[in-house]
C-alpha cells in the first residue's frame, strides 16, 4: 500500500476530493499547512513596519490506497489540483507497511 | 451548602473583620445628604458621559489593544487596561480625588480634606454646580484611569504584572492627581489661562510621555525588528477604536458639564476630526507605502480624537477639520520615526497620544474661538505661547517623574519578565491562561 | 420581483391575517395619550439605563458566557442569552408586567389588568412620577430579560434548546414576576421593609438559586471532571465584564428613577464595589494558587457588581469598599467548595449571583445609611432580620419554583440533549451552525 | 525626538499650511453662539442617541457584517463600515447636512447656505426647537452615516476599495441628501404627509434598493453557488446584531427629539418589534429547514428593527407585535427569493433592509394610532395610499440614481477587484493585511 | 524504527495519550486534521443556504518507535481509540530511515 | 528521494528556513502541531480548576529532497533548531517513492 501526500491550493480542495471520490477513493485526511517555495509569499504592512511573509496557506491531502491505485491517484490530484501558475503543489508518495482500521480491526488492502 | 471547616474558620473571620469595620464606617460617617439644585438634564448626561468614559477603557482601549499584539499575549495585554481601571478607582475615590481637586495647595496639589470621599456627596460642588459632587468626581475618575489604561501600550507584552500593579498607584497618585490639579482643579496652568477642554495635556501627553520613558527603561521585546510582531486580531482592534469613538462623546462633549450648545459643539468637533484624521492617516499610507490599511485608519481616527480633545469645546467644526489632517499627518510621521528612531513603543502610545496630544493643545492655542477661548487666528497670540508652556511643563514633569517612579519599580519588583517568560507569552507565565483554545 | 406561486400563496395568506388582526387592534385599543408632568433630565437617563441594561444581555452575557464555554458550544451558548432578551421581552409586555406590578393581590401577585399593556400610556405611572409610565415598564423589562439570561450559565453546553425556551417562559411568568412583585410591585416583602435597591434578591439571587436548581437536575455535562473545559475564548470573556460593568450603571443607578444625587451616589458605589471586588478575588486566588488570573479578575468584577445591587442607593462609597471586598472572598470561596461538592453549575451562576446576591442582601442590611435605608452598623438591627427573612424567603422560593417548573419541561420535552449530541456540540446538533469557519 | 531632515520638511510645509488656512477660518468665520432656550433633558437624551446610532455603525455593523464574510475579507468588510462613517462625517457636515436640511427647494433638494455648517450652531434650529442646533445635525448625520454602511452588506468581498469611497460621496450627496429633505427636510413627501417616524424610506428602503442594484451591477462573488461561503465567525455577527438592537433605541427613540412619553413609547415599541421578529424567523426556519438557527434568530431581529423604524412613536405596543412578525416572514421570505433568483446580495441587505424597510412603511400606513399618525385600521384609509406612494418613489428614485452612480464609478475606477485579488482575498489585496495571525 | 500515524476522533485523544504512555512511549505529536471517509458528515445551514460538510474534525497522532514496538502499539491505539461506531479512524505505518533527537544530537532507536 | 519530518520549537522556524534555503532548499511545507515528550508542559488555572495542559505548541517542517542531501539537511536543521534546552525537538527520515511537481507535472529529483 502506499500513502500518497499532495500539497495543494486550498481553493481547489473540493475539486481534488470530488475527483478522487470519483476513481473510487473512499477516505483521506486534510491537514491545513503553510507551503514555502518557488511562489513568492507576499507583503503585509502593520503601522508602519514591513513584513515579507514567505508562507502561503496551502492544503495537504493524505490518501492511503491500495498499490494498483497509485498512477491513478497520482493521474487524477495532478489533473484536478492545477492551476497551471506557480504554486500549485507537488506530490509525495511512501510505503505502507501497514494499515488498520480501528473500528473493525480490520488489516491489509481491505482496511483503506 | 456545606461549610468545611477550612473554609469555615476563614468565613467566620472574614465576617468579624467586617463587623468591625463596619461599625468604624457607621460610627465615623458624616456623609452630609443635603438637598440641592441638580439639573436632571445636566446630571443625566455626565453620569452617561461618565459610563462612555469608562466604555473607553473597558472594552475600548482592552480590543483596541489586546488585538495588536501577538495571541500569547492577548490577555496579559486585555488585564493592563482591566486592572487600571480596577486599581485607579480604588486610589481615585481614596486620595487622587482629593490631591486633584480639593483646596489648592500652593498651585500644584491639592489637599487630603476628601480622602475616602469624605465631604464628597450627592449635592453639587464648586467645579459643577448642576450635577451631584459624587458625579463630577466620577466623571474625573474615568480620565484618571483611562490615563493610565493609555500607558500600558508601551508596555506591552514584556512587563511583569506585579511590577505594573505598583507602577500604576505610583503613577496615578503622584503624576496624574497633580498634572489634573495644575489644569483642572485650581493649579497654576489653569491659572495661567492654559486652555484643556478635556485632557489633552492631563490625559494624553502626559500618557504618551510616560509611555516613551517605559519604553526606553524597560528595552526592546525580545526579537523587536526580526520577529514578526504583526497584531494577531486586527478585528478586536478595529472594534476597540470603534468603542473609543464611541465612548470619546462622553470624554469630550461630557466635558462641557452640561447638556448645551458647548456639548453639541465639542460632539460636532470630536466627530469631525476623527473622521478627518482617520482619513488622513490612510491617505498617506496609501501614498507612501502604496495601500491603504485598515490599522492605519484606525489609529489615524483615534490620533484625531486624541487631538481634538483639548480643543473639543473651544473650535468651529471647520477648524476641527484641520485639527484632524494634522493629527493624521503628524502621528503617521511620528509612527515612522519610531521605526527609525528605535525604541519599542509597541503600540505607538508615545505617537499617537504624546504627539497628537501636543498637536491638539497647540492646535487650541491656534483656532479656539468659543466657549470662551481665543486662539492665535482669532486675534490673540498669547495663547499659543500658554498652550506651549503648558505643553513643556507636562513633558518635562512626566519624563522625570515617570523615570523616578520605574527606577522606584524596578528597585522593589523589577520592571521585566525573565525571557523565557516573554517567549512563552505573559498569559501564560503571568496568569496561567491561554486566550484561545481550540479543540 | 418575482412571486412564485407558493410564496405568493403564504404572502397573500400572512397578509390576510393581518388585516384581521390589525382590524381588532384599531377597534379594541384603548391606549390613553395623556399629558403629563414629565421630567426630561428624568426620563433621558431612564431610557439611557433601559438601553444600559439591555447591554448587559446582549452583548454582555453574550460574550460573557460565550467565551466560557468550550467552542462546539459558542453559539448554543450566546443563543442562550439572546432568546432570552426575545422570549422575556413579550412575555413581559403581554403579562409579565402586568403579574409584577399591576394592583397587588394578596401580598403575593399584581393582577392582569394591564395585560398587553392596556392602559400603561406615554403618561407617568405610579412607581415613577416623572417619567412616562412606559418607560418605567421597559426600564423593568430589561431587569426581568437579565435574570432568565443568568440563569443560562448553570444549564450550558447540554440542555435542549426547545426546552430552554418553555423553561424561560414558564419561569419568567411564575417565578420573576411574583418575585419582582413581593419586593417592588407593592407585595410583602416590600411592605415588611427589606431593601432592595436593584435587584439583589429579585434578580441575583433568583438567578443563582435556580441555577444550581437547573445544575442538579440536569447533572454533569459528559466528560466533567475529567476532560479539560477551559473557556474557549478569555478575550470574549473580559470584554463581556467589560460591558456587564458598563451596563451596570444603568442597572443600578438607573434604580433610582432619577438622574438625581442618589443615582450619582449609586454610581460610585457600583464602581467601586466592582474594582475592589476584582483586585480581591485575584489577590485570593494570587495567594491560594500562586498567579492572578484575568479570569479571576474579571469573574471578582462580576461578583462586585452583584454584591452591591440590593446596596447601591443606600450606602456609601466606603461602605462598597467592604462590600467589594466580601464579594470577593466568598465568591471565589463559593467557586472552590463547587468543586468540592461537585455539581456542575457550568459558569458559577450559584457562586457569583447566588452567594454574592445573598451577601449584598445583607451586606445593605449592615451598611445601609443613606437614600432611605438604615442598617445595622448606623443603629438599626433590626434591618439584618428583615434582609435575612427576604433571602430566605427568595431561596425557598425559588428552590421549589424551579424544580416544579423542570420537572414540567422535562415531562412535556426533556431537559437534555443526547450523549452524542452533547458530544458533537450544541452549535451543530441544535442550530446546524458552527461558531468559527477557519477556511 | 531627532527631526530627520526630510521629515522635518514635510513637517514645516505642514505647518505654514496649516498657518495660512488657520488664518482664513479666523477671519471669515461668523459662527454665532447666541444663549437660547435649551432643555438639557432632551439634549443629553440626543446626544447620548447620536452616540447610540454612531454605535449601530461602528461597531456594530462592522462586527455585524465582518462576522458574515469569509476570514480573508474580514477586515476589508470591517473598513467598509467603518470608512463609511468617516467619509459620511465629512461630506455631512461640508454639504450633505445643508442639502437636505437647509431652506427646501422646489421640494426636492434644500440649498447650500449651510454649506460647511455656516450658520449652524449651538442655540436651537427650526427642526428642534429644544436641543441646540449642532445635536440636531450630528443626530442626522448618524443615519446618513449608517445608510451608507449598510448598502456594503451586498458589495462584500468583491468590490475596490477605491471605488467604494467614490461611490460613498456621491450616493450620500446625490441620493441621500434629497432623500431625507424630501421626508424631513421640508420636502415634497412629508408635505404629503408620508409617515416617516425614523428612516424606514429614507434609510432603510434606500440602502436596500441600493443594495439591489449594487449586486446586478457588480455580479456574484467568484464561486458563489459552489463554493461554501458561510459566516466566517458567527459570535461577531451575533454581538453585531446585539450592539444594533442597543443602538436602534438612540435611532427610534431619539428620533422623538425630546425625552418625553413619545420617546418612551418608540423604545417599546421597537424591542418588542425586534424580539417579536426574531422569534418569528427563527420559527419559519425551525418548520421550513428543521432547526432554529442562531445567524436566523440574529436577522430576525434586525428585520424586526428595521421594519419598527418608519412606526415606532406612531403604533401602540400591540401593533409592534404584528409589525415583528410581519418583519420575521417577509424578509426570512426575501432570503429564500434571493436563493431562488440568484443575485448575490451577498450579506442581504435588500431582503433585510429593503423588504423589511417596505414593509414597515406600508405598516405605518396601516397601524399609525398616535403621535400625530392615524392609520388604515383607525379610521384613515388614505395614509395607506400616502404610504406606498412614499416607498414606490424611493424604489424609483433609488434603482435609477444608484445606477447612474455606479456606472459613473465603474468608469472613472472601476468597480471589481481582479479575479486574483478576490481569491486572495480583499484583506491582502486592497490593505495588505490579514485579519488574524496565529503565530 | 516505524513512524505509526493514527487517525482518532478528538475526544479520544486523552484516552489514547494516556495508553500510550503506560506502554512506555515516550513522544508523540499531534495535529489536528479534518477527515473525509465512511462517516458521513453534517448538514449546516446560514441564512436559508443549506451546505452539506463532508469533512469531520479528527486528530492525526504521530509516535516513531523502535521497531518491536509495533505491534503492541498499534494494538493500544486500537484499543483505546475505539468506540465501535463509524469514523474511528485508520492506523498507518511507515519505514523510518533515521531518527535524531535534535537537543542532543543522539540518532537511531535511543532518539525516538 | 527522501521526505525529512521535523518537530521544532516554534520561535526557531525562521532560523530553521534561512538555514534550510542557504543549503539551496526551494520548498517546505509547515504544519501547527502539538507535542508531548519529555519536555513537561505547564498548568492552566480557570475559575479555580487547575488543568495540566501536558502537549506544547511546536512546528512540523517537511523537506522533500534527493537522496545526496540527506545529511546536510539533517545537520542543518540540527544546528538552526538547537536551544539546547529540552523540547528541541525530532527528526524523522522516510524514504519517498515518487515525487510529482503538479503544475509542470515533473517527476523525480527535477520535481522537489
Ligand atoms: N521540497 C519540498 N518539500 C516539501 N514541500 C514542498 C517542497 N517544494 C514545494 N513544496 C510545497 O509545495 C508548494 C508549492 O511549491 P512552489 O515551489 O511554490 O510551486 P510549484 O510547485 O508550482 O513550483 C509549496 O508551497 C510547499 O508547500
Ligand atoms: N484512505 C484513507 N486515507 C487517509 N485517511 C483515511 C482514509 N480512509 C479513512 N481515513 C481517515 O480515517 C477517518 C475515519 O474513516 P471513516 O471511513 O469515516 O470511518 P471508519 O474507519 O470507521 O470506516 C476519516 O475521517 C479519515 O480522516
Ligand atoms: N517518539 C516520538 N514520536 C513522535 N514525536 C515525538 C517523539 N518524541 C518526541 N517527539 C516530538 O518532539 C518534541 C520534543 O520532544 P521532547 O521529548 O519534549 O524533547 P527532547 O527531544 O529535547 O528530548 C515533542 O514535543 C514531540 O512533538
Amino acid at each position: 500500500m502506499k500513502l500518497i501526500e499532495a500539497i495543494i491550493k486550498p481553493f481547489k480542495l473540493d475539486e481534488v476530493k470530488d475527483a478522487l471520490i470519483e476513481i473510487g477513493v473512499q477516505g483521506m485526511t486534510v491537514t491545513e499547512v503553510k507551503g514555502f517555495g518557488r511562489q513568492k509569499g507576499h507583503k503585509e504592512t502593520y503601522r508602519g513596519t514591513e513584513y515579507q511573509i514567505d508562507f502561503v496557506p496551502k492544503i495537504k491531502i493524505e490518501v492511503a490506497i491500495p498499490d494498483n491505485l497509485e498512477q491513478k491517484v497520482i493521474e487524477t490530484v495532478s489533473r484536478a489540483a492545477k492551476t497551471g501558475s506557480i504554486g500549485d503543489g507537488k506530490i509525495f508518495v511512501c510505503d505502507l507497511g501497514s494499515v488498520v482500521r480501528i473500528r473493525t480491526g480490520e488489516t491489509g488492502e481491505c482496511a483503506v | 451548602m456545606i461549610f468545611r471547616p477550612r473554609f469555615h474558620k476563614l468565613f467566620s473571620k472574614t465576617l468579624a473583620m467586617f463587623f468591625l469595620c463596619g461599625l468604624a464606617v457607621g460610627v465615623f460617617a458624616q456623609e452630609a445628604w443635603a438637598a440641592s439644585e441638580i439639573s436632571a438634564g445636566d446630571t443625566a448626561w455626565i453620569l452617561t458621559s461618565s459610563a462612555l468614559v469608562l466604555a473607553m477603557t473597558a472594552p475600548g482601549l482592552v480590543l483596541f489593544y489586546g488585538g495588536m499584539v501577538r495571541g500569547k499575549n492577548v490577555l496579559g495585554t486585555m488585564m493592563h487596561s482591566f486592572i487600571s481601571l480596577c486599581v485607579v478607582s480604588v486610589v481615585w475615590v481614596l486620595w487622587g480625588y482629593s490631591l486633584a481637586f480639593s483646596t489648592d495647595i500652593g498651585g500644584v496639589i491639592g489637599g487630603l480634606e476628601w480622602f475616602g470621599l469624605n465631604g464628597v456627596g450627592p449635592e453639587p460642588g464648586q467645579a459643577a454646580p448642576t450635577i451631584p459632587h459624587l458625579a463630577f468626581m466620577v466623571f474625573q475618575l474615568m480620565f484618571a484611569v483611562i490615563t493610565v489604561a493609555l500607558i500600558t501600550g508601551s508596555i506591552a507584552e514584556r512587563m511583569k504584572f506585579g511590577a505594573f500593579l505598583l507602577f500604576a498607584v505610583l503613577w496615578s497618585t503622584f503624576i496624574y492627581s497633580p498634572l489634573a490639579h495644575w489644569v483642572w482643579g485650581g493649579g497654576w496652568l489653569g491659572e495661567l489661562g492654559a486652555l484643556d477642554f478635556a485632557g489633552g495635556t492631563v490625559v494624553h501627553i502626559s500618557s504618551g510621555v510616560a509611555a516613551l520613558v517605559c519604553a526606553l527603561v524597560l528595552g526592546k521585546r525580545h526579537g523587536y525588528g526580526k520577529d514578526t510582531m504583526a497584531p494577531h486580531n486586527l478585528p478586536f482592534t478595529v472594534v476597540g477604536a470603534c468603542l473609543l469613538w464611541f465612548g470619546w462623546f462622553g470624554f469630550n462633549a461630557g466635558s462641557a458639564l452640561a447638556a448645551d450648545g458647548i456639548a453639541a459643539s465639542a460632539f460636532v468637533t470630536t466627530n469631525t476630526a476623527a473622521a478627518v484624521a482617520a482619513l488622513t492617516w490612510m491617505a498617506a499610507e496609501w501614498v507612501y507605502r502604496g495601500k491603504p490599511t485598515v490599522l492605519g485608519a484606525a489609529s489615524g481616527a483615534v490620533a484625531g480624537l486624541v487631538a481634538i480633545t483639548p480643543a473639543a469645546g473651544f473650535v468651529g467644526p471647520m477648524s476641527s477639520i484641520l485639527i484632524g489632517i494634522g493629527a493624521g499627518v503628524f502621528c503617521y510621521l511620528a509612527v515612522l520615526w519610531k521605526n527609525k528612531l528605535g525604541y519599542d513603543d509597541a503600540l505607538d502610545v508615545l505617537a499617537i497620544h504624546g504627539i497628537g496630544g501636543t498637536w491638539g493643545a497647540i492646535a487650541t492655542g491656534l483656532f479656539a474661538s468659543v466657549g470662551g477661548g481665543t486662539g492665535l487666528f482669532f486675534g490673540n497670540p498669547g495663547q499659543v505661547v500658554t498652550q506651549i508652556i503648558a505643553v513643556v511643563a507636562t513633558w518635562v514633569f512626566v519624563l522625570v517623574g515617570t523615570f523616578i517612579i520605574l527606577k522606584i519599580v524596578d528597585g522593589i519588583i523589577g520592571l521585566r519578565v525573565t525571557k523565557e517568560d516573554e517567549v512563552l507569552g505573559l498569559d501564560l507565565s503571568q496568569h496561567n491562561e491561554r486566550g484561545y483554545i481550540s479543540s
